[in-house]
């Protein structure tokens, strides 16, 4: 097992390192290893319990495989269309692949992490990696802005998280999961320092992935970075967060006497975000902060699987329909953020969604593409993101959360509005928008590649799903 | 009623002295609007969590905690490296390190 | 004869559209092909077995096995008759279109086919979800029409129009979510196929708002009532046929808010049938409302177009008096007058889109003495006009009549109301016939003459509206033709409406599942 | 009172004091010298509560290295003192110190409220030698944290590697060339 | 020839007609339109003659020929056929239909000789005649529904036949939307009879009617007659529901004479008539419709003595005639209803052909005041007006005095009748009288006031032969139902023909029994108030024209109140259309 994460690192580092002139190439090499190893591994079913590793510092179970695979995706994806974005490639793309693997490996271990202090140090690798990359980009205000505003806020947080950790640790002894699910229930009932604890580590996940009080960052910070970091952030540090999350949240702390306000809160902040999330994106005409008050919004419906996943009675729906939308998730908001970058031309321009004018006969295949991926995030079917909110809704529904999912379809109606509007502009006006820098092949295939995504799974969305209910029995 | 017992000096005197740090800490990062007194300030608050790591493994005597401690110290110099490192980037750029300055990204 | 192949030709048309060269081919070979496609769906009335209720066709496979998600097509006497107007409006449309859509031609022929074939999937999908998922989809090319060969509001239309609908269908996905859920709780398997719905037991306590069938039941019905558009969610509609093109507008009206009617015939009469009778009579009162309301907006409009979308609310506000009446009157009467409704609305939206074509202006008040200028363009428009307001041996008086004597033996008042929805109806029409067509040559007819240009329609035209005229006679006079096809389907529905059930032909497991309901 | 609890309360004072200088003192560099106070007040808690490694290393390498490493890059700043040194806006400040109140008060609440931290009675009769702890330190971090002890090898030697790479950054508009 | 293939070949001509006529609407030869359209409407005659004959051959008892084609529409338990039958009260109308329309349509090809569209007149022509057969003959409700509107859509059409002109089509509109009320009235009526017995059969509905038990105002029955009652007065121009017509006077004369005068708005008496087993027993409606039919007799003649325009005045005298008919259903005499009904279709039909075809002469002048003196120029128009004005006001012994007399018998001796009902019809008698002879004098008598450049001259043949016919049918049309007392006293004792004929197939009330000198007394009393009424106008306007309007300015209110039609239009809000 700890194998698999060397030979990811050994695989990377000398392919980024040594082959500076096609570093793509590595990096696409590693995300293969990493995919094909996932999946021979997702292959097997005899994966049930959760073994652990460097005593017990690592647990390798379906969730985290599944993790990495999406990681994999979403790592080969960047470093293609990294390769041709005016943001990122330059002189220093070895030191940025080698940077933007080394996040992922921090994911991964953010993913894998079965003790918190594990996770906190993954998630400080991936952080600090993603400030490093932000501030790399090209000397824009912006960037700079963006990665300082980042790291405050980010070191902030983390400092958060880590105090939470430190009362938990307090209060129960240890920072494994498997233990803390143990005394998690009896200890939220009488322990107010551990709710306390809990509660700080909640925050810092909020941060991290973005929910109501902790997401003003997240605009400022995504249209500030480069579009592939952006891209990188909006799907690998959200998905990887979330898994933490869940595996925190599945600690049965939601499960104790004294825990309803812990729930309810939970729950107001999964409305609030997504109606924030929602309403904010719709004031928006910067494409890329119309993206990002998105995945505000798509942070909330999450969460809601998460508060399933957390309730009562512990049912594994929850957490698979968490595990599946952030499978959706990512693979539509990295086509999306993919379209975004083969339009971008200047660095320091944002894309308008005006800008987007014409684009359906000058570029019928992105439009297409870009389209799709729209309707996805909107929760059109039979596209993926519709599966991933059925999975979701169905699950609050399951758990009696009527009014969490009613919430959710709120939400999604609202946002509705402003996933039609490039599509407004792309199709129904006639005048010639900006024209595209260059041919731009390898984000090409990277958004086809995930507009493909989109609709095959959408259609066949069984298997996977199968697969990833069956991984997260592990969780409980 | 809270009765505080000032004279034995318990582990909730070590908890309240870290929080008051971290609260300290977090002031810090919140009203000030220089970078590098923020940076100060999230080692302010790193260090109280490591108060309440010691303090913990102290009257649990578990030595897990110290050894938290220990990974708490080196991502904070890590951290401090990259705040600084990028505040440097930024002050050869801006010559200023004011936050005041970044008000591009608002919205 | 595979309902899979008639469902996902058009898909397969359309992706053929795309790598064709050039508009004139593509009109070309894209009436052909549609053509092929509505004789593809003739051939499956000789088929269909119209003595029995059951589900014939059947095409059953799983596709997402732990939600029990099938991919289950089905055909019956409800679904019958909109598939194939739905057919026959596709070819009619494009023919229509010839000339009126001049632009991004490749792109119309594309999204028409693909509306096409979502909107079969919506007919005969007899599974909750992947019916859920051809509703949805269909909004997709219908936005496109609308929002890129739509008039000057086109976008504002479009926007409306999605979100409205979408709005509404989330609800009827928690619906059907949680009724997999009981499906789950009832018979151990989870499954969406209405078939299986049509087993459960839902709890209903009358005059309780929150027992689970009445919630339910409201969850679907809003998302059909503003698909139909009800009185007060019909908001989105004159927008949405004012600013579509021509053929948008034909099949929106044609077959889209169909999907809302048969979605009550399908879903909500069946499947909540104490939720319907207690709760029924709001939606009722809210026809009823639907009718006279949108007669007499309809009255006061300036715009032609608008007039006819006004007319549709009112229209449809039938169909939904004769759903809610629950006996077979007056659910016979509610799918006759959804393909009424589908022949003379649209006909009636294409008359006024090949005189916009011409004029370039819908306002009523431009017009005036047309009917010399045009006179058989006024033959047709006045036919039309005649089903539309229902009189006897058109096709529209067939279906009203019907609809007024079920919700008549059900619930006497309201017909009053209603027959005076018919009166304005006429009011209204005839109205807009004065006009625009008699009276001293207006604004438009004079232009005309002085510039020797003839406004009558064409040959081509001709040809696009006479099948149309035909059915309105054909189903005027002889409605029994159609009406035997759905009999045994509607009669089912009625008498079984409390233990309804729904059989697959020549199935093995019949008797089986018989048994299982027996206790 | 012991020479523990006097101990105790006068490194407190120590802390707190210098924290409040950090975060009061418009001078950035001034804050920084009061950064490293507080910090040696920390160590000395650290030896206090028997964790003398953690107090080396809290000396050496925070008060040390890092502190220099802040100061080297203030020096190199040459900043002044701050004309506006506190971040403005009355209600956002507001917002902040109440929520930070807010914070406080739950933390110092719960500690006390919580019966079983009371009970908590120290190390006691068995009072285990600094250097034992220290072994026993190292054993763990080689055994049970030994991934994560490479981990932060591994974060070392990208954050070298980044802070290197940031500082080759070429600035302004001129980076393409 | 089967039964089935006469009624079908009945029905059918006039539609064929139609449809050959209306896909060459575009010529303009209208020799070749009116032929073809009399044509059909002849095969249409002799097919009837045909059936009634057949009819005639059968036992009194079992007069009804049957035909049912196919079923219609099927849905539950309602079913509708599409199904005909002949029996003596249909048989009386489609000859009435058939022959009369056929004289209209030859009359029209001389009237619609400088008409742009005549192929299109014709066409609608046959097809409101193939309408008003399905009405008659349908063997249920929802088919006579079918001719119902089908006749409501074929006078609209003809209304705004000119519909180039903006009030024209105006008055088509109204005529249809206000039928259209009286429509919706019918259907409720349709679905409170499909509610009380399951059927819309006529013969079973009047069959199972009187087995039917009545209680009140709610009962279903009850409710089906009284909106029956609304469809009615839709269709037949009653109170309130009479504004149509006058409007309708804007379409071709012809097509007055056909549809406003002799058939189409004869429809509702005949639907009573039809369903008078059914009205029997709801006799509050009956009353209601008595007084309603007074009451329209009454309003309408008095509007009637005050217009100028010639058709207006036959249109008011239409609505007045109207009345009394329906004052005859709603005291029971049915009877008597449908002879009026048929005396009605011919000395109206005749009385508009005459004022078409003296409009034809004077290019298309209307107004009496500009008329006068046209007895010398065109003798057969005028004397057959004048036999016309004979029968109308109910001097013996044309055919208006049998049937008017007979309704008003029973309105005074009939169990459902009164003396104030009785008043009213003798009041409205004299008021016909009046306007009447108003009409005649100003039109043919007195000097002449045409204008100079006009120069009325007699019409051709084609319009000439119609009225020859029809005035004969109004002078000898009476003596088929002679009353009894009054056959009793001729020599050969002549039998009322009509009332054995339609004996059978309506319900007999009760009337006052052996009080011929009371019957006489009535006859002579209304004889004599059309008599010195009528020579009262002769007084006004030919021997001392002065008088109308010393008496118009003595009584301004009154006289403005009723020439504006008491300001219904104005209530109705169609008048500005």
């Amino acid at each position: 097992m700890p194998i698999l994460v060397k030979v990811i690192n050994n695989n990377k580092e000398p392919s980024s390192l040594f082959t500076t002139i096609i570093p793509v190439i590595g990096g696409g090499l590693s995300a293969f290893f990493s995919m094909a190893a996932s999946l021979y591994i997702l292959g097997d079913p005899e994966i049930k319990t959760s073994p652990l590793a460097f005593s017990g510092a690592l647990v390798m179970d379906g969730i985290s495989l599944w993790t990495s695979f999406i990681v994999a995706i979403i790592l080969c994806m960047i470093i293609l269309i990294s390769k041709e974005n005016p943001y990122t490639k330059g002189r220093q793309f070895s030191e940025y692949v080698f940077l933007l693997m080394n996040s992922a490996v921090g994911m991964m271990i953010v993913a894998w992490s079965n003790d918190l202090i594990m996770t906190f140090i993954g998630i400080e690798v991936m952080s600090l990696c993603l400030y490093i990359l932000i501030a790399l980009g090209n000397e824009t205000r912006n960037s700079k802005e963006a990665s300082i505003k980042y790291f405050i806020l980010g070191s902030f947080a983390s400092a958060i998280f880590l105090y939470g950790i430190a009362l938990i640790y307090g209060t129960l002894g240890t920072t494994y999961i498997h233990e803390i699910i143990q005394g998690a229930r009896d200890m939220i009932s009488i322990n107010r320092v551990f709710m306390l604890g809990s509660a700080m580590v909640v925050l810092g996940f909020a941060f991290k992935v973005s929910l109501f009080p902790f997401f003003s960052w997240t605009p400022d910070v995504y249209q500030g970075s480069g579009t592939p970091l952006t891209a990188f952030m909006a799907t690998g540090v959200k998905v990887v967060s979330f898994v933490a999350f869940l595996r925190f949240i599945t600690t049965n702390i939601l499960g104790g006497d004294h825990s309803e306000a812990f729930v309810t809160t939970l729950q107001w902040l999964a409305v609030i975000t997504i109606i924030v999330g929602n309403v904010a994106a719709i004031l928006q005409n910067d494409l890329k902060r119309i993206l990002a008050y998105s995945s505000v919004a798509h942070s909330g419906y999450i969460l809601i699987g998460l508060i399933v996943a957390g309730a009562d009675g512990g049912q594994s729906i929850g957490a698979s329909g968490v595990i599946f939308y952030l499978f959706a998730y990512a693979v539509m908001t990295l086509g999306a953020f993919g379209v975004v970058a083969v339009f971008e031309k200047d660095a320091d321009k944002p894309i308008m969604v005006d800008d987007l004018k014409g684009m359906a006969k000058a570029h019928p295949y992105m439009a297409l593409a870009f389209a799709i991926f729209m309707l996805s995030l909107a929760g059109i079917p039979p596209t993926l993101g519709f599966f991933g909110k059925f999975y979701l809704f169905a699950a609050a529904l399951a758990e009696g959360f009527f009014w969490l999912a009613l919430w959710g379809v709120i939400g999604s109606v609202i946002s509705v509005y402003y996933y039609l509007r490039p599509l407004v502009v792309m199709y129904m006006y006639d005048e010639e928008g900006m024209p595209m820098a260059d041919q731009r092949a390898a984000t090409r295939i990277a958004v086809t590649f995930m507009a493909f995504l989109v609709v095959v799974i959408g259609l066949a969305s069984e298997p996977f799903y199968t697969k990833i209910a069956a991984s997260v029995l592990s969780l409980y | 009623m809270l009765t505080v017992d000032f004279m034995n000096v318990g582990l909730n005197h070590y908890l309240v002295l870290s929080a008051i740090l971290f609260v300290i800490g977090m002031l810090t990062v919140l009203l000030r609007r220089n970078l590098i007194v923020m940076l100060m300030g999230i080692e302010l608050m790193l260090n109280a969590v490591n108060i309440t790591f010691v303090a913990f493994s102290h009257f649990n005597q578990m030595v897990n905690g110290q050894v938290m401690v220990f990974f708490v110290m080196t991502i904070a110099a890590a951290e401090a490296a990259v705040g600084l490192a990028i505040c440097v980037s930024i002050f050869k750029r801006f010559k200023e390190v004011n936050i005041a300055l970044f008000e591009n990204l608002r919205g | 004869m595979s309902l899979s192949i008639l469902v996902f030709l058009p898909l397969l048309f359309a992706l053929l559209v795309w790598f064709m060269p050039n508009d004139r081919f593509v009109r070309n070979s894209s009436l052909v092909m549609a053509v092929f496609q509505f004789f593809h769906a003739l051939f499956f009335l000789p088929g269909f077995d119209s003595s029995t209720f059951a589900l014939q066709f059947v095409e059953r496979s799983m596709w997402v096995k732990t939600a029990g998600i099938e991919y289950f097509l089905a055909m019956d006497g409800i679904s019958i008759w909109l598939v194939i107007l739905t057919n026959l409006l596709v070819p009619i449309i494009i023919l229509g279109s010839w000339t009126s859509i001049d632009k991004k031609v490749k792109g119309f022929h594309i999204s028409l086919f693909v509306l096409q074939s979502t909107m079969l999937g919506t007919f005969l999908a007899m599974d909750a979800i992947l019916f859920y998922t051809f509703f949805e989809a269909s909004l997709i090319p219908m936005y496109f029409m609308v929002g890129i060969w739509g008039g000057k509001n086109r976008i504002y239309a479009s926007m409306k129009f999605f979100i409205y609908t979408m709005f509404g269908s989330l609800f009827m996905l928690l619906s059907i979510i949680a009724l997999m859920f009981m499906t789950e709780d009832q018979q151990g398997v989870m499954s969406s196929s209405i078939v299986e719905f049509y087993k459960l037991n839902i709890p209903f306590v009358a005059g309780e708002f929150l027992s689970t069938q009445t919630v339910l039941f409201f969850g679907f019905a809003i998302a059909f009532a503003i698909k139909v558009p009800l009185f007060p969610f019909h908001t989105w509609l004159p927008d949405a046929h004012v600013q579509a093109p021509t053929p948008g507008s034909v099949i929106l009206a044609g077959v889209m808010l169909k999907m809302g009617t048969y979605g009550f015939m399908r879903f909500s009469l069946p499947l909540f049938p104490a939720a319907t009778e207690y709760w029924g009579w709001i939606f009722l009162v809210l026809a009823v409302i639907g009718v006279i309301y949108g007669a007499l907006v309809a009255m006061v409009q300036p715009d032609m177009k608008k007039l006819v979308a006004y007319s549709s609310v009112s229209h449809m506000g039938f169909v939904i008096m004769g759903i809610f009446a629950m006996n077979v009157e007056g659910l016979t009467g509610g799918l006759y007058q959804m393909l009424n409704h589908g022949i003379s609305t649209g006909a009636l939206f294409l008359l006024v889109g090949m005189i916009y074509e011409r004029t370039h202006s819908r306002e009523i008040s431009d017009y005036g003495g047309l009917a010399p200028a045009a006179p058989i363009f006024t033959i047709f428009f006045i036919i039309v006009t005649m089903s539309s307001i229902a009189v006897p041996m058109t096709n529209g008086f067939v279906g009203e009549f019907l609809i007024m004597l079920g919700t008549f033996l059900a619930y006497k008042p309201f017909v009053i109301f209603a027959v005076l929805g018919v009166v304005f109806a006429a009011t209204y029409m005839l109205w807009m016939v004065k006009r625009v067509f008699f009276g001293p040559a207006g604004k438009i007819v004079n232009e005309f003459k002085a510039k020797g240009v003839s406004l009558d329609i064409n040959a081509r035209e001709c040809v696009v509206l006479t099948p149309l005229v035909l059915l309105i006679f054909w189903m005027g006079i002889f409605p029994n033709h159609f009406l035997d096809v759905s009999d045994a389907s509607i009669k089912h529905l009625v008498k079984n409406k409390n233990q309804y059930f729904l059989t697959i032909k020549d199935s093995k497991e019949k008797d089986t599942k018989y048994s299982k309901l027996g206790q | 009172m012991s020479v523990e609890v006097a101990l105790f309360y006068g490194l407190s004072f120590l802390i707190i004091y210098f924290g409040l200088g950090v975060l009061m003192n418009p001078n950035p560099i001034k804050a920084a010298f009061n950064l490293v106070l507080t910090m040696v007040g920390v160590a000395g808690v650290f030896f206090h509560l028997q964790a003398g490694f953690l107090g080396g290393v809290q000396l050496a390498v925070y008060a040390g290295a890092v502190m220099v490493l802040f100061v080297m890059v203030l020096m190199l700043f040459d900043l002044e003192k701050e004309r506006d040194a506190f971040s403005e806006g009355f209600l956002g400040n507001a917002l902040k110190l109440i929520s930070v109140g807010l914070v406080v008060s739950l933390v110092i609440n719960s500690v006390l409220l919580s019966s079983d931290l009371q009970s908590a009675k120290g190390p006691g009769a068995t009072v285990v030698k600094d250097a034992e702890i220290t072994k026993k330190l190292a054993d763990l971090i080689f055994t049970e944290y030994i991934f994560a002890f490479e981990i932060l090898g591994v974060l070392l030697l990208l954050v070298a590697i980044g802070a290197v790479a940031i500082s080759r950054i070429k600035g302004g508009t001129h980076a393409n060339s | 020839m089967s039964n089935e293939f006469l009624i079908a070949l009945l029905i059918q001509a006039p539609l064929v007609g139609f449809i050959v006529n209306g896909v060459r609407f575009r010529s303009n030869n209208y020799k070749l339109a009116g032929g073809i359209a009399s044509a059909a409407i002849g095969i249409s005659l002799l097919c009837s003659i045909a059936l009634v004959t057949r009819l005639m051959g059968m036992e009194p008892l079992q007069r009804v020929i049957n035909a049912k084609f196919a079923t219609w529409m099927s849905a539950g338990s309602f079913t509708a056929d599409i199904a005909f039958s002949v029996d003596p009260i249909s048989a009386i109308m489609i000859l009435v239909i058939t022959g009369v329309g056929l004289l209209i349509h030859i009359f029209s090809i001389g009237y619609m000789s400088h008409d742009e569209r005549p192929t299109k007149y014709f066409a609608y022509l046959n097809f409101f005649i193939f309408n008003m057969l399905l009405l008659v003959l349908g063997d249920n409700l929802l088919l006579m529904f079918v001719g119902w509107e089908g006749v409501g859509l074929c006078s609209y059409l003809l209304i705004g036949f000119w519909f180039t002109d903006s009030d024209k089509a105006a008055a088509g509109m109204k005529a249809f939307i206000t039928n259209r009320i009286g429509d919706a009235g019918f259907l409720l009526g349709i679905f409170y009879l499909f509610y009380a017995f399951g059927s819309v059969n006529f013969a079973e509905l009047n069959a199972l009617a009187p087995s039917a038990p009545i209680h009140d105002w709610s009962n279903p029955i009850v409710l089906a007659c009284l909106f029956l009652f609304i469809g009615a007065c839709g269709k037949s121009a009653q109170i309130p529901l009479y504004v149509w017509l006058p409007d309708a006077m804007a379409g071709p004369t012809p097509v007055s004479a056909l549809i406003h005068a002799a058939t189409m708005v004869t429809a509702g008496v005949y639907m009573i008539v039809r369903l008078n087993g059914v009205f029997i027993v709801a006799p509050d409606v009956m009353m209601i419709i008595a007084i309603v039919g007074a009451l329209t007799a009454l309003i309408a003649a008095s509007i009637g003595m005050t217009q100028w325009d010639i058709k207006k005045v036959l249109a008011y005298s239409t609505v007045s005639q109207l009345g009394y008919m329906f004052l005859g259903v709603g005291v029971g005499a049915f009877m008597p209803a449908m002879f009026h009904l048929m005396t009605h279709a011919f000395f109206k039909a005749l009385m508009f052909l005459g004022s078409g075809s003296v409009i034809h002469a004077m290019h298309e002048e209307q107004d009496i005041r500009k008329m006068g003196g046209l007895m010398k120029v065109m003798p057969i128009t005028g004397g057959t007006f004048f036999i016309g004005w004979w029968a109308i006001i109910g001097l013996p012994p044309m055919s208006g005095f049998f049937s008017k007399d007979e309704i008003l018998w029973y309105s005074f001796a009939s169990s459902h009748g009164s003396k104030i009902l009785w008043f009213i019809g003798a009041v409205a008698a004299a008021m016909t009288a009046f306007y009447m002879t108003r009409l005649l004098c100003l039109t043919f008598f007195g000097k002449s006031r045409v204008p100079s450049d006009v120069h009325p001259h007699e019409s051709p043949a084609s319009m000439t032969f119609p009225l020859v016919v029809l005035g004969v049918l109004s002078a000898v049309g009476g003596f088929i139902g002679i009353p009894h007392i009054i056959g009793e006293i001729l020599p050969g004792h002549p039998p009322n023909v009509l009332a054995h004929w339609l004996g059978d197939s309506l319900v007999k009330v009760e009337t006052l029994k052996d009080a011929h000198v009371l019957e006489w007394a009535l006859m002579g009393t209304s004889v004599a108030i059309a008599g010195i009424s009528s020579y009262f106008a002769y007084y006004c306007y030919i021997l001392n024209p002065g008088i109308p309007e010393a008496f118009v300015n003595r009584f301004k209110g009154l006289h403005n109140l009723v020439s504006n039609k008491y300001f219904v239009d104005e209530v109705y809000f169609c008048k500005d259309h």
